[in-house]
């Protein structure tokens, strides 16, 4: 199956791209789907601990099972105000 | 509960913000945030804030913020707007309106709001240096 | 601390307020509080509330608040309009505004006024029931 | 020695007057003044607990020390707001 990715604030600027996909196993979950990232991006891998993750419009853990053409969203932690 | 959630890169023009404000006679207390940029970020003087958001979900999550504030007091409106993009020094990036009956309650759901937005709402901020930003 | 006190019958006027605001390039946060004349007081319909004051005694009392809050809380500004005489359902009796460099001082100072004013300034209402109150 | 009495709110309904003079020995108390006003006005002293008294433009307690031409003032719980 094959996700849509989307970085946000730094972590665009820390891999060079907006957006990716990638392509997963069936029944891949986030933190799949974040070590596959990493091993792409290996700049982001420090980021671990305080990266955010959203798919669709939702917070989700990073054992959430991925499906299909989900839109994943990745990004630092908000600062808005 | 009237909402009201708008993320714009427009200034913030809070003279028709407030002729638009709807009070009910049975609405006692009006409480308005605003958020404005500071001159210095972490010690260094900048000249704007740049601020970005992912804007479906940003909306989506102040929803959220939204529907546990009208769990929790009896509100009568919240009207949010959060700017984008560059912000100079001294101008407003947030402004924050509550009506309610009685002053405890929309003071608390107005910091409630602010303080979850500051954990929950992807929006993100970027400091503009003075130098590159000519006055 | 840049400190405006105005007791009048004037209408309040918001928006001149909102636009003679100063807002120093240190400062990030805007409190601003509004109380309006509800419906119903003690249960019964009313029209409108007559508001009284000891003037002088009132103005020296807010300036003792103003003092202890100048003390607390790095505020660089407030600014108080309570109105006299009749004031209409739906109409604004108080406006408050406190501009301090973050939030959580804003909000702190503003509640502490709101409340110690209760406490403490000599100012009284007196329910204007519907019928003796033409609209 | 004589001083000044201004009552307000519905302390002035009560007394009917909005202002008035009280004539006191020297060294007389606000507790002395109040003692005299309810004798003058008896539907005043019910409201002796909540009554709030200022000489000036502050707040004083009733074992406060009068002066000669001191205005004092009388009135209920204030309701700003």
């Amino acid at each position: 199956m094959s996700v849509h990715v989307t970085f946000y604030s730094f972590f665009r600027d820390l891999t060079g791209v907006a957006e990716t996909t990638a392509a997963l196993p069936p029944d891949s979950r986030l933190s799949d789907l974040q070590e596959q990232l990493f091993a792409r991006y290996p700049q982001l891998r420090p980021m671990q601990k305080s990266m955010l993750l959203a798919v669709g419009v939702d917070y989700q853990k990073p054992d959430f099972l991925l499906r299909d053409q989900d839109q994943v969203a990745l990004f630092p932690p908000v600062q808005g105000g | 509960m009237r909402r009201q959630i708008i993320i714009s890169p427009d200034l913030i023009d809070e003279v028709a913000l407030v002729r638009s404000r709807e009070v009910g006679s049975d609405m006692g207390a009006v409480v308005n945030f605003l958020g404005c940029v500071r001159g210095q970020e972490t010690g260094n003087e900048i000249a704007a804030l740049e601020y970005e958001a992912f804007e479906p979900m940003a909306r989506h999550q102040f929803n959220l913020l939204l529907d546990q504030v009208e769990k929790r007091w009896p509100i009568s409106s919240v009207r949010l707007v959060h700017r984008l993009g560059r912000v100079a020094v001294g101008e407003p990036s947030l402004w924050v309106e509550v009506v309610a009956p009685h002053r405890a309650e929309a003071f608390a759901a107005a910091q409630f709001l602010i303080d979850e937005m500051k954990r929950t709402v992807p929006i993100w901020k970027k400091p503009v240096a003075s130098a590159v930003f000519p006055s």
